[in-house]
């Protein structure tokens, strides 16, 4: 997750919804998004500050935002399991990517796999506010580099 | 919706009042073994059957608690409930999902604005003003308001025809001017207020307005971005949807600045006691469980009218109204009670010597469905110097036949009762 | 209420639990394929067929506004509507219809005390006093109250297990109290507050209470006079009944006092811009057109529970509550929240280095719908120190095999999230 | 009806009773009532006063009640003809009667000839208010007799 990516945030969509092509069942891929977050990396505990906090109503989540070589690297955490495999999707989809692209992500893929529907973009977890807090980051960041 | 204006619309000759009435069973019952003839429309409307089984079908299957709920049925109530509030946006026009609040109905939300808007912006010697023709609904939150301000309540006067006295209106919007609330379609007399053009003048003195569009929403299509109010409230009851579900619409920028309405759960963004934070636009002003089955059942009512030809419905009420006044200003003795130009398909009347509700009575007794008496607007019968009305207010769904009997009873009536 | 009480009931063997379900079509439906295992009951209860046939009937058949109309339909819908008040009266042994106000449920019920009784008795450096597990609809009106009148919002202190300090709260019980607000069953713990002694505790020190009776009407038989609370109020949903719909009990003396809440149709006697006057106990607090439709189906959820034997349907509820309570705690690192000995039919539990979101979603792609979070009850919360709770609440139609399904989950759950 | 009446209330009512099952339909009892309200005498103008006003939501009613003999007698004006023919049923029920047995009276036959759902007794007129009247002025009648 700490290279930069040559592929495309379309073509990473692309690929978790033949991914999770595989699942009949909602409890599958529950159970894919659990293991994916028992294998997300645990953020630093220097970034897991209140700034970088979003606060859902059942979760919280730590989002740590850097800039690498005209890229932008996302790290994250939760205390929810379920929302850790959340946010490794959406890092495996934005971060490496540049801010401009970032900024046009539809994130269709979120639709597609059916977890809008499970309660992903709900008030019940923070998955929402984190996609924009990661927009904000990418806005901020071409912002800087324009003016 | 001139009266001229039922030529303004190309004839719908496919307009097929028959196979309408097939989706309201109520238009089928008897009343003392005759058949129903329901004109009673503008105190609250029949439901298509499609609303009616929204209902039954969100109970037996869904019915859960929404927005907190992780489970199933909590999903796909709240993924209903949610579509819903999109869905009142572009019936509205309204520029954001956030600008919809679900309350009880019309009376909620004007209160609800009263609460809110009202003693956030009004202080002592303030002006609100409202028209001669309100429902008590739009009068009494505003003497609530006042009395608790010590602020005035202006009134915009109106001729006998029932129509607001313009020049009035504008020598009205004063610099104490702290809001206009008005109706936009008269359930007593059936005028229609030039709402858009009273919004643009009291813009011009940068005084807000509120629009009781009650009577408005079922007959014609709103426009809140073009009419450009401020606020806007109807109720479902009104518009083919169930009792005890309306909406308050409220620009992003005022409702962002209002103090909360009511306090409890989905309002809040978090509580202690220490400190309690509310929560955005619009559930701050949303407390407690909403009335989840009959928003859902809203949205149905919505899909209902916009799956209508609109405007050949409006036609064919204006239709019934102007055949309806036709034939009874040719009664001895009876006087109609409004009559604007500008006019929505309501018709009230007094026939000079007889009591309304004697009348109203034995129209009853033919199965005819008629309200009687002040209508909760008051002040304009006192401004006409009567008791009440006769009123007979139509849906599209009535027929020229109905009318006939209407017009028979009346006569009848007559005859009795001298 | 004891959990000992189990016993204190004949054991009802003709409780049959299968025969009831029928009545519950949701409980018939799945969840991914898998049956719905209906575990939310505090959030709101399911209907049985009676209450949505009412609904679509009265649609069908009735479908008129109430009160002024003379028709035929408005006189039937009238009727139906005002004997639901005198079904309410019995149910809850009011002394008078006139007590019984129709809400839109319990926040609207207790921000109406509010915002009127709360109003006019409340001044700066008085307290109003709630308990320590207040549901966020019994702390936030209190807290807008004590904020416009600089009062002070005091709190009942309550043990690690969930229940209130009774000596705290007879000291707490001031000359400046001005109301004690108390919940009679709480949503997220179950406890069971000694509601009648509190509430003569007050009174000797003539301070008037409310009651929160949310959790409380569905599970038991509630005596308004018997309790001698000033206030009492419920939702319609959480009791077999519709959304939208609840109730506030008042003694008449205080509600002959109190101010008008909203402004509006029925709630006046007569409107004049010069001088209104306010309609009798109770119309003087619904403004506007009732909510007729579910007020007319929550009699018939009253019906309906009435028809049930209730003490062998709490006997049944407690008995599920206390299996659950008994195995869940056989589980390690599993810990239960609320083990007060007088309990409703309510699990709450915590497990160690599981997020009670995680957990609750794993039971619902087995179909088990129960909730998770902190029910907004965020002050529970923060004094037992978790973040939320994984909740599991009964209804009579619930059943043994489905509290094993459960607890089967649960150690599941904790499997594949350890 | 100025006639003190030997006939009890519940006789009267009896009668009345009787005289409604003539009529199978609803329309037929409102047109018998129609003709008795335009039958009841006019009330002197002189008692068309405010304080004999009993206002309903639709109609007014005036009462006039005074004592002859031991019995009370009311007379009544209403500008609705039918909430006159109900007066003229309540007048001929209750005028010319004790005041115990005014204030013991049920006034069954209201149920029975089916008034009560033909709002009779709902807020549109003031025949409620009405029955109120007549029993707090045979209250006040008896207390001024025995105290
Ligand atoms: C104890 C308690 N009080 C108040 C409420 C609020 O009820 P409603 O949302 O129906 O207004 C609830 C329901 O969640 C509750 O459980
Ligand atoms: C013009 C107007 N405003 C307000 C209302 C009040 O609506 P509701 O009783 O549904 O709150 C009505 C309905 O009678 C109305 O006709």
């Amino acid at each position: 997750m700490n290279n930069i990516t040559d592929v495309s945030i379309s073509e990473i969509e692309q690929e978790i919804i033949s991914e999770f092509e595989l699942f009949e069942e909602w409890s599958e891929k529950y159970e894919y998004i659990i293991e994916l977050g028992q294998k997300l990396p645990a953020l630093d505990a220097i970034h897991k500050k209140e700034e970088n906090k979003i606060k859902g109503c059942q979760s919280s989540v730590w989002l740590h935002s850097s800039t690498q070589n005209g890229v932008i690297r996302f790290e994250a955490d939760s205390d929810s399991t379920f929302v850790k495999g959340e946010i490794a999707l959406l890092i495996r989809v934005l971060s490496g990517q540049k801010a401009e692209d970032i900024l046009q992500a539809e994130l269709g893929f979120i639709d597609v796999i059916g977890l809008r529907q499970h309660l992903a973009l709900t008030r019940a977890n923070g998955l929402a506010s984190m996609i924009k807090q990661m927009k904000l980051y990418a806005l901020a960041h071409q912002s800087q580099h324009t003016s | 919706m001139k009266s001229s204006h039922a030529s303004a619309f190309p004839a719908h000759h496919t307009f097929d009042v028959a196979e309408l009435r097939k989706d309201f069973p109520v238009l089928h019952q008897k009343a003392y073994g005759k058949p129903l003839v329901y004109f009673d429309n503008a105190a609250t409307s029949q439901k298509p059957s499609s609303v009616i089984h929204a209902l039954s079908e969100y109970y037996s299957t869904t019915n859960a608690n929404i927005h907190r709920g992780v489970h199933y049925l909590s999903q796909k109530a709240s993924q209903a409930f949610d579509d819903v509030r999109a869905k009142v946006q572009q019936f509205i026009h309204a520029g954001s999902e956030k600008e919809i609040i679900f309350v009880r109905g019309t009376t909620e939300g004007i209160n609800l604005v009263a609460a809110t808007f009202g003693r956030m912006s009004v202080s002592a010697g303030d002006e609100i003003l409202v028209s001669a023709m309100e429902h008590h609904s739009n009068i009494v939150p505003w003497q609530l308001l006042c009395e608790e301000k010590k602020a005035v309540l202006k009134v915009i006067p109106m001729s006998d025809e029932g129509v607001l006295d313009m020049e009035a209106y504008i020598s009205l919007l004063s610099s104490r001017t702290r809001l206009v609330s008005v109706v936009h379609t008269s359930n007593s007399l059936g005028t229609i207020n030039p709402v858009k053009d009273m919004i643009r003048l009291a813009h011009q003195k940068g005084i807000p307005v509120l629009v009781d569009a009650a009577q408005a929403v079922v007959h014609e299509p709103i426009d809140v971005q073009d009419l450009d109010c401020d606020f806007l409230a109807f109720s479902g009851h009104k518009m083919l949807g169930p009792t005890g579900v309306g909406v308050l619409y409220g620009k992003l920028d005022h409702l962002e600045k209002m103090p909360p309405y009511q306090g409890g759960g989905e309002m809040i963004h978090s509580v202690s006691f220490a400190k309690t934070t509310f929560n955005e636009v619009p559930y701050k002003f949303e407390a407690g469980t909403p009335n989840i089955a009959d928003v859902i059942a809203l949205g149905v009512a919505i899909d209902y009218l916009q799956s209508m030809d609109r405007s050949a419905a409006l036609n064919h009420e204006l239709g019934l109204m102007e055949y309806a006044s036709l034939e009874l200003s040719k009664i001895n003795g009876l006087r109609l009670i409004g009559t604007s130009t500008n006019k929505s398909a309501v018709v009230s009347f007094v026939i000079d010597g007889l009591n309304a509700l004697d009348v109203g009575m034995y129209l009853d007794t033919l199965g005819i469905a008629v309200r009687t008496g002040h209508h909760c607007t008051e002040p304009v019968m006192q401004r006409m110097g009567i008791p009440g009305t006769i009123r007979a207010s139509f849906m599209f769904y009535n027929t020229y036949q109905e009318v006939e009997q209407l017009i028979t009873g009346v006569k009848k009536a007559i005859e009795l009762l001298k």
